[in-house]
């Protein structure tokens, strides 16, 4: 399947691009965050992030398909 | 409840925003400003920069407002926030919120500026006097900071 | 503290009030309105006229404000108060408070408001579209009504 | 001894003027209002007032003295 991913903040930072197309056999965000964190060592573990999925809040054994955008959300600080 | 939240990358026209919570009916208007301190956590900054997932910002934001509807009797409540790079001293975010009664208004308000720095994804990224630059925690400590506080 | 508290006979320019408050080390910045409504007590009011004495208000509304510096960690505290005829939707009470955190600068508005609304020697005169007109309670019931409540 | 006198709000509608010079042997603020009262008919009991003596909260047993500027203060209602 193929994903877009999005990159923010001390991720943005890590993978050294605030986006990508990835293809992935990742049935959920868990097991492409794992393999995400492999290539670009991505510095936070997925406890202390969010997922979301398409725009949505997602949980982290959330059944993906194929074209999501997924977008894992380091700990927030605006305001 | 169009224009509830918003993110804007051009400093905020703070008159206007307050214009729009007027009515007759209102009593009691409180607004929050969230401004560029030169300080935090004891370091110098000297500017600070704002990412945003925006597309997932906005729904949280327009939610936020949303719940402070159901939760609180007021008549008007909005929230902006900026993105980009910001200076000392600009307004990073702005909350108001009017009502009859100043209880709601007061407690409508904080509980927008509560949520949004608690849910909504936004980032914000420091420069210091000393050239270092650093993302921050929801409590203001870095995130590459691997101690627990 | 000079200024830290006002009465006035006109219209509030709330941007300088506001911009009194500015400082490079002040991260939030909260300010109250209280505006004339159209409405009290279920009854339609069309003005109304604030009456004070005006050497003690001014002393006591200081007085106020800097037991808001003595109880809050704030930079700066400013309330200013109407007095005269007012038309709906007027501002007849503003105040802000600037800190370096928003606990500090919530908690001192609302002090400021609730503190000057018990102790400062204004009186506030309703006029209704019926024609009547009446000095009212604290609570916003009027003088005159004999019964408690 | 010479008092002077200020009025507000519903007093002031009672008294029908802003203020007034009062010529009494009146020892304390207590002694006073009674005295403006019974004149005026104020319509207030003075457990539902405040008094100021010079321009300060004072009490009412407060000793006064000749030229003291008095205020008997209905409930305020500002804000």
């Amino acid at each position: 399947m193929k994903f877009k991913l999005l990159y923010f903040a001390s991720l943005r930072d890590r993978a050294g691009r605030d986006a990508e197309a990835v293809e992935s056999q990742a049935a959920d965000p868990r097991a492409l965050y794992a393999e995400v964190d492999a290539r670009h060592g991505l510095g936070l573990a997925p406890e202390r992030l969010r997922v979301a999925v398409n725009g949505q809040f997602a949980t982290w054994d959330r059944a993906l398909a194929d074209g999501d955008e997924v977008v894992f959300l380091p700990p927030v600080s605006g305001g | 409840m169009s224009g509830a939240f918003d993110l804007s990358d051009a400093p905020l026209d703070l008159a206007a925003l307050a214009g729009a919570l007027d009515s007759a009916s209102a009593g009691a208007c409180v607004t929050f400003e969230g401004r560029v301190r030169n300080h935090n956590e004891g370091k110098p900054v000297v500017r600070l920069a704002y990412q945003a997932y925006a597309a997932l910002a906005r729904a949280e934001g327009e939610r936020i407002v949303a719940e402070a509807h159901e939760r609180y009797a007021i008549e008007h409540a909005a929230c902006v926030h900026r993105v980009g790079t910001l200076a000392i001293g600009d307004v990073a975010v702005w909350v108001g919120a009017s009502a009859a009664h100043r209880d709601a208004a007061f407690a409508a308000c904080r509980y927008v500026i509560d949520e949004i720095k608690r849910r909504v994804p936004i980032w914000k990224n420091e420069f210091y006097a000393d050239g270092e630059s650093g993302w921050l925690h929801p409590d203001g400590t870095p995130v590459d900071d691997g101690a627990a506080r």
